[in-house]
């Protein structure tokens, strides 16, 4: 019982200040305290997956806002050329905004019950595929078209951002982060092998406990990120033959497996008995590399001219 | 009050807090913030069906929680995606201003 | 025992929290960037250092205890480089990357 | 198939097929030369082939040709007109340069102001209409000089208007009748009963009725006939708009009298016939005059049709196209002599003269000629009442009006007074005005169902004389009064229309506005919740 | 749920292939093939074939076919579903993109590594990308799946926007970016509702399961406003005439045609199978309003634009409007699908994309030829690219619905049924709407026809790349000739809905 009102205490507190900092990130005049103000945020958003039992979401939300964090730090806080919303124009957006909140706090409060859940049809095949974490299970078995597509999405957008390039560069190393200095040089050694181990632990660990591809992948993107702006390892060209086959490798893997679901068992993405824990294994490592590598070329950006030394 | 409608009314407030930044703001980073708070709310509302669903042993429900984890990957691209349109963008209009200043000609332009 | 345990890591935690909150002032209240950065940091390391060290025994494993201090050592580095980068900043040295 | 079927088909094919073979140069450079050609099949189908139907394509599509008697009187007169006016083009246009894409849209017009004589479904008469509407704007813009582009820009909005006004009068009527795309005739059976007869009604006489020329959708007539080519003017006057006359014939319903909507058209028909007269003797380019005659005589037709429709007599359908019929040639041989006129000398013209004396005098109703006949068909409808003396009398402002085009198109001559026009432009001429008379006498007993004999009895004799008397002692005493008439500007009202352009420039200033003030973000954003708000609120309301 | 059918694999390759063909075209240069549109036009000769075999199939078995992804069933799983409905729409998606992809082959056929290379690759990867997203859209069961094809589409059709890499597109499309970025949270926000309550997001499920409470129509309403944010329904079409006049032509014709009638198609989808019925009479009166007002408003200001591809982006924004005309149309208590309304709502979309991609398309060419693409100065182009003129107009017929066209038979159903249900503005704002058209559409033709004042410089255009958009052009045309027989196609596999 006290335990409960602790707990509740605690999640009101995380709640008030979770609430508080994003007030303060749309508010804020500066546009660079708006993003520390949204870094922080992120934080308290992992906290707030974890009090929501969520722990796979919870290390997912905090990899990736580790990964928004030097993309919001490095981006333009140009004004854009539109002229700023007047303050009765404002006014009527913060009501209507405030009666969609409301009438969706009515619909929260006024939550079915019990609640509705797929938990128990999740669980049940869990045994069958040889997993111990129904979240892997979703991603990789139930809904694995979905992830498959969600693969493709974020190629996609690296695709976009590669086409943002000069059209004589396009193919070249984007430009280089590295900003040496002896701390992050020393950091920059030291990590990435740290980082590397965990990441290994948490893609190993994906199937049967909380961890998975994703936080892998961010895991490694940031160690490739950090050995870049010390500059102990210089971008790769994009149209170098093996990072493309490394970019497609995950995907390609996935479909294969997929495709191959089409002859045994009999349908696409479907694995064969006793299969599915080594398939899913390697279709997970396999994008691990993938998702790693498009992740951090998505923060690189675009290619660039090369520094005319 | 649960935790979970406790989180879910946070979710709403984050909505409602996104929606207006992404609307009322003009300069795209703020925008590309607040859609991020947006996102947030609403996963967070799908975080809260989860929670809520917790049966069978599990903390949650499994389904809402990997359509998060894959909506967050969405969103990540989509912001990067923003943020390096924003980037070029931002190049442009200062080789722009910059070609603009050098031309002699006071009457042009 | 348990309670003896329970006391430690209250007081441990507690005087972590300690740190924290004066570190806090400090760096809310000292007049330049480098004293700020003095308070935090040394309030920090230690602050977590005495948390981490009262949360070890309500790990339940060694291997707990041991990726709590995992944190720490590397809460620790990340801290310093990060101070270290800081002060090359405001010193108008070279900067700490893009952005 | 039968031959009858075959030869509707051929006729409806053969300028098609013309354009499709535009494609071949070797065709393209000798099509201009092969235009009189494309009406012929047409004109046999006329003569061997009334009565005769073919089902082109079966249910759902039903492409039904059929021929009935007032379809064919069109059908043979247009075809005639058609290969006259092709003929006179050749020597005509012979050096414009830009002749072979004035042949297309020219085939193209042919093809559609056959077709709707010819077609029985719905559909495809609707095609058919939209074809001979939208093509003629070839015709019109040909000559490409700035009054040409307003013309023919004003030509097409108005056209496509009268589009939309058919386009919905006919989704009306196969609402309520038979579904897919039935037969006029049966469409237009269930018209009397259907819930929106009046407002289909109203619809389909004002998208025929504009293109007749009716009061006050008629402004594009003065404008678009004189512009165009003489060859295209004498078509577009003599026959296009007859594709007004054939629709309100197709798709009034006859067989059940509708008074109101009868008088209606009546008073309608007599306002513009007397309109297009008092209009018409202030214009002095005499291509004006003649639009304007055509706009009262057409007048006259609705008013025609109109009695029709109020007694519920499906013979006055033959009778309305037998004036059309009439009005068709002679009007295309009055044009094609406006452009014999102006190539013939001042020593040779009193014979030419002669002949254009006679044309325009038919249409006040000069005894022997065709209008006479047309203008004694036309009595027993319209009767002996107020709307029969009126019809009468409108015939003395016709005789009014075509005085004063024989005397502006008398001043207008070549430079050269020994000047002769070539048989390239007199035989197609003449031989319009020749059928006028022959087809008058010929068909008159088919379509008014008497011997032509009675038309010669004193008494009718009379009744033709005096309006022309009339008509004579009005230009007399008109000329003499020395009363300075108005200057109207061509389309009359289109002028005034005009005025009223920079309102409509409001409008379109007041979209982008809007435009603009919404593609703002915030505003856009506003917008997008309040549509969320509202659509959750009303999707919450019972249906 | 239905049982697997046994062409379902066609459903899933109808997904993947073009998949395929994004990942080919990232290492084929390393394989030899250094041509991305060697290896894209591949992949559009076995699209269609796809889009063709479901095709046939739908019409030779009458039945819906249905593919259950992994064997796992929903709600738990996904499934993939082809009726008649989506079967059109595939087979128009693969007609305008094999028409697209020939006329876009002599632009963009160089290597990576030429001169153009990088615009050659990002756009028939991008191409690739938006297919497969197309074909998801129409096929996919799931709300959180379709949410998924819907970002695909996304982000396949932003860059494509700024393909040339200047300033105005990048703006454009950083602008279309973000604001399709809150249809979709506005759409994943209505899916978590709709989970919070049903448990489900499989339509075929919730189709029984949804009631009609706040919770439902709430999410509804979010998902719609969403989803017309990314159709640039009037007034949220502030991110469209920008980002399709930019885009380059052939880019602009998918945009223009395919894009925006995913998530009309979706709108279609929670509006008919996942609301409950009947669907409220008011709400789909604010959707016809909308939808007239775009017709007006949109109508008039293309008819005052100075350059071309606005004008036809603004043309597109008019003629969204006609399609949301549909839900007022159809009566309540009857399936849908029987509908004339339904029917000429369908042929309405259909003959959109093909003329609307045909006018692009032609545009694109007349802008080459003449250097630009300001309306004024149009005069010249009849005789320089006379068939991409010609292709123009005859879009230009469909698109003021004069016969014959499938603009005129859809205008016609959709007279025919604003008549039945007593909404008489609809049918006079339907007439006007393509008065205006006609206006918009002729004042184009008249300058192109025209001949110019003075000599004008011109550039050559190959006369085969005139042919796609003519092909595009006379199909929106021939639609007319097959009036009623969409009727039967598009009502296979629809009764049959769980």
């Amino acid at each position: 019982m006290r335990a409960g009102m602790m707990n509740a205490s605690l999640d009101a507190v995380l709640v008030v200040t979770l609430l508080a900092v994003a007030l303060f990130s749309v508010l804020a005049r500066q546009a660079r305290a708006a993003v520390i103000g949204f870094i922080a945020f992120g934080l308290l958003l992992a906290l707030a997956w974890v009090r929501l039992g969520a722990v796979d979401v919870a290390l997912t939300e905090a990899a990736i806002g580790a990964l928004t964090a030097p993309l919001l730090l490095g981006a333009s806080a140009f004004a854009g050329t539109e002229k700023p919303a007047s303050p009765p124009l404002r006014l009527a957006l913060a009501a209507l905004c405030a009666l969609i909140a409301g009438t969706l706090a009515v619909i929260v409060l006024a939550a079915p019950e019990p609640a509705p859940s797929l938990a128990m049809q999740a669980v049940a095949p869990l045994g069958a595929l040889d997993l111990g974490n129904a979240v892997t299970a979703v991603l990789l078995a139930y809904r694995a078209l979905d992830t498959l597509l969600e693969t493709v999405v974020v190629l996609l957008a690296l695709i976009g951002i590669w086409s943002l390039a000069h059209d004589e560069n396009w193919r070249d190393a984007p430009a280089s982060p590295a900003a040496p200095s002896p701390p992050l040089d020393l950091l920059a050694r030291v990590l990435p092998p740290v980082g590397l181990v965990v990441a290994m632990h948490l893609l190993w660990v994906g199937a049967d406990a909380p961890g998975g591809k994703f936080q892998a992948a961010t895991l490694i993107a940031a160690m490739g990120l950090l050995l870049m702006m010390a500059g102990l390892t210089p971008p790769p060209a994009l149209g170098d033959a093996r990072l493309r086959a490394l970019v497609v490798a995950g995907p390609a893997v996935f479909l294969a497996i997929g495709l191959a679901g089409f002859l045994f068992p009999g349908s696409f993405l479907a694995y064969p008995d006793g299969w599915a824990k080594p398939l899913i294994i390697v279709i997970e490592m396999a994008l691990t590399v993938s998702i790693a590598l498009m992740l951090l070329l998505m923060l690189l950006g675009p290619g660039a001219r090369k520094p005319s030394a | 009050m649960t935790g979970a409608s406790l989180f879910g009314l946070a979710a709403c407030v984050l909505i409602g807090l996104g929606l207006y930044g992404v609307l009322a703001h003009a300069a795209p980073l703020r925008r590309v913030l607040s859609f991020n708070l947006l996102g947030a709310g609403v996963f967070l509302l799908f975080g809260v069906a989860a929670r809520r669903g917790a049966a069978a042993g599990l903390p949650g429900d499994p389904v809402p929680q990997a359509l998060v984890i894959t909506g967050i990957v969405v969103a990540f691209a989509a912001t990067a995606l923003a943020l390096m349109l924003l980037r070029r963008l931002t190049a442009l209009r200062a080789a722009e201003r910059a070609a603009d200043g050098l031309r002699d000609d006071p009457k042009g332009r | 025992m348990s309670v003896l345990i329970d006391l430690f890591t209250l007081m441990a935690v507690g005087s972590g929290l300690l740190f924290f909150l004066a570190g806090t002032i400090g760096l809310l209240r000292f007049p330049d960037a480098l004293s700020r950065l003095h308070a935090l940091t040394k309030a920090d390391n230690l602050g977590l250092g005495l948390i981490v060290l009262g949360l070890m025994p309500q790990a339940g494993s060694a291997l707990g205890a041991l990726k709590l201090l995992v944190i720490w050592l590397l809460a620790l580095f990340a801290g310093a480089v990060a101070s270290q980068m800081i002060a090359r900043l405001v010193q108008g040295g070279r900067g700490c990357g893009r952005g | 198939m039968t031959p009858a079927g075959a030869l509707l088909a051929a006729a409806l094919a053969t300028p098609l097929a013309f354009v499709a073979l535009c494609l071949l140069p070797g065709f393209r450079r000798r099509v201009f030369d092969l235009l009189p050609l494309a009406p012929l099949p047409a004109l046999v189908a006329a003569v061997a082939a009334p009565g005769g139907s073919l089902l082109l394509a079966p249910a759902p599509m039903r492409l039904v040709l059929a021929l009935d008697e007032p379809g064919a009187m069109l059908l043979g007169g247009a075809a005639l007109l058609w290969a006259a006016a092709g003929l006179y083009a050749r020597t005509y246009m012979a050096t414009d340069p830009t002749r072979i894409g004035f042949a297309v849209w020219w085939l193209l017009t042919l093809a559609g102001s056959l077709g709707v004589f010819i077609v029985a479904d719905m559909t495809s008469f609707y095609l058919m209409f939209s074809l001979v509407s939208l093509a003629a704007y070839g015709l019109v813009a040909h000559e490409g000089t700035p009054r040409a582009e307003s013309a023919s820009l004003i030509y097409m909005a108005l056209a496509v208007l009268g589009e939309a006004f058919l386009l919905l009068g006919f989704v009306l009527l196969a609402t309520a009748g038979p579904t897919g795309n039935p037969l006029i005739a049966d469409a237009v059976a269930s018209l009397p009963a259907s819930p929106w007869r009046d407002a289909t009604l109203a619809l389909l006489i004002l998208g025929f009725g504009l293109k007749m020329g009716l009061v006050p959708l008629h402004v594009w007539m003065p404008l678009a006939h004189p512009v165009a080519p003489m060859p295209a003017s004498a078509v577009l006057s003599g026959i296009i708009v007859k594709a007004g006359v054939i629709g309100l014939v197709r798709f009034l319903p006859f067989d059940q009298p509708a008074a109101d909507w009868g008088t209606a058209l009546i008073v309608l028909g007599l306002f513009t016939a007397y309109y297009g007269v008092a209009i018409g003797i202030t214009q002095s380019h005499p291509k004006t005059v003649l639009a304007y005659s055509t706009v009262s005589q057409m007048g006259l037709v609705a008013a025609i049709i109109g009695a029709g429709l109020e007694l519920g007599a499906a013979g006055v359908s033959r009778l309305a196209a037998y004036y059309a019929l009439h009005h068709m040639l002679v009007k295309g041989a009055l044009f094609m002599g406006v452009g014999v006129m102006a190539a013939t000398g001042a020593r040779h013209r009193t014979l030419a003269l002669g002949v254009m004396a006679v044309m325009a005098l038919s249409l006040a109703g000069l005894p022997l000629t065709s209008g006479a006949l047309a203008k004694y068909a036309a009595k027993g409808p319209l009767g002996d009442g107020l709307a029969g003396t009126l019809a009468a009398l409108s015939a003395a402002g016709s005789a009014l009006l075509m005085l004063h085009f024989l005397r502006l198109v008398a001043k207008t001559a070549p430079v050269r007074a020994d000047a002769v026009a070539g048989w390239g432009l007199r035989a197609p001429w003449l031989a319009t005005a020749a059928a006028s008379l022959f087809a008058g006498w010929m068909l008159f007993a088919p379509a008014i169902g008497y011997a032509p004999a009675s038309a010669l009895a004193p008494a009718a004799l009379w009744d033709a004389t005096w309006p022309l008397l009339l008509g004579g002692l009005l230009a007399f005493g008109l000329a003499r009064s020395g009363i300075g008439l108005p200057k109207i500007p061509e389309g009359d009202v289109a002028a005034l229309a005009m005025c009223a352009l920079p309102a409509v420039r409001r409008i379109g200033d007041g979209a982008e506005r809007l435009d603009a003030a919404l593609r703002r973000w915030p505003v856009a954003g506003l917008a997008l919740m309040a549509i969320v708000l509202i659509l959750g609120a009303t999707l919450g309301t019972a249906r | 749920m239905g049982m697997a059918t046994t062409t379902g694999p066609l459903l899933v390759l109808a997904v993947v292939v073009p998949v395929i063909g994004m990942l080919a075209l990232l290492v084929m240069p390393f394989l030899g093939i250094r041509r991305p549109a060697t290896v894209a036009l591949a992949v559009v000769a076995v699209g269609v074939a796809i889009a063709s075999a479901i095709g046939i199939d739908l019409v030779r078995s009458k039945e819906a076919i249905v593919y259950v992804v992994g064997g796992w069933a929903p709600p738990l799983g996904l499934q993939l579903r082809a009726d008649g409905l989506s079967g059109v729409m595939m087979a128009m998606a693969a007609l305008v993109i094999a028409a697209v992809a020939l006329y876009a082959r002599p632009q963009f056929d160089m290597a990576e590594d030429a001169p153009g290379g990088r615009r050659a690759f990002a756009f028939w990867s991008l191409l690739m990308g938006l297919w497969s997203a197309l074909n998801l859209v129409f096929l996919g069961e799931d709300l959180f799946n379709l949410f998924v094809a819907l970002e695909l589409l996304t982000f396949a059709a932003v860059p494509l926007v700024c393909l040339d890499g200047k300033a105005e597109t990048i703006e454009a499309a950083l602008r279309y970016l973000v604001f399709a970025l809150i249809g979709s949270a506005l759409y994943l926000l209505g899916t978590a509702i709709l989970y919070g309550q049903y448990g489900t997001l499989d339509i075929g499920t919730l189709h029984g399961r949804a009631s009609a409470n706040l919770a439902t129509h709430a999410a509804i309403a979010l998902m719609i406003g969403g989803l017309m944010a990314k159709a640039a329904l009037f007034p949220l079409h502030l991110w469209l005439p920008p980002a399709h006049a930019g885009a380059p032509a052939p880019a602009s014709a998918v945009l223009s045609a395919l894009v925006v009638k995913a998530p009309f198609f979706i709108i279609l989808r929670l509006w008919f199978d996942v609301l409950p019925e009947p669907p409220s009479e008011a709400a789909a009166r604010v959707l016809a309003l909308l939808g007239a007002a775009a017709i007006l408003v949109c109508s008039v200001v293309a008819l005052r634009q100075r350059r071309l591809k606005l004008m036809i982006a603004y043309s597109t924004v008019a003629q969204i409007g006609y399609l949301f005309l549909m839900f007022i149309l159809i009566e309540p208590g009857v399936a849908p699908w029987t509908t004339i309304g339904w029917t000429g709502g369908m042929l309405q979309l259909i003959s959109h994309a093909l003329a609307k991609a045909a006018m692009f398309l032609a545009a694109g060419l007349i802008a080459e030829a003449l250097g630009h693409d300001r309306i004024a100065d149009l005069a010249g182009a009849g005789r320089t690219v006379p068939v991409s003129v010609f292709a123009f107009g005859l879009a230009g017929l469909s698109l003021m619905g004069l016969p014959p066209s499938g603009g005129f038979i859809a205008k016609l159903l959709l007279l025919n049924a604003a008549i039945l249900s007593g909404a008489w503005w609809v049918a006079i704002v339907i007439s006007v709407g393509g008065l205006l058209a006609a206006a918009y559409v002729a004042r184009v033709l008249k300058r192109a026809m025209a001949a110019p004042a003075t000599a004008i410089e011109t550039r050559a255009v190959a006369r085969e790349r005139e042919w796609p958009a003519l092909g595009l052009a006379l199909c929106a045309v021939a639609l007319g000739f097959v009036p009623l027989q969409p009727l039967d196609m598009l009502a296979i596999g629809r009764g049959a809905l769980p």
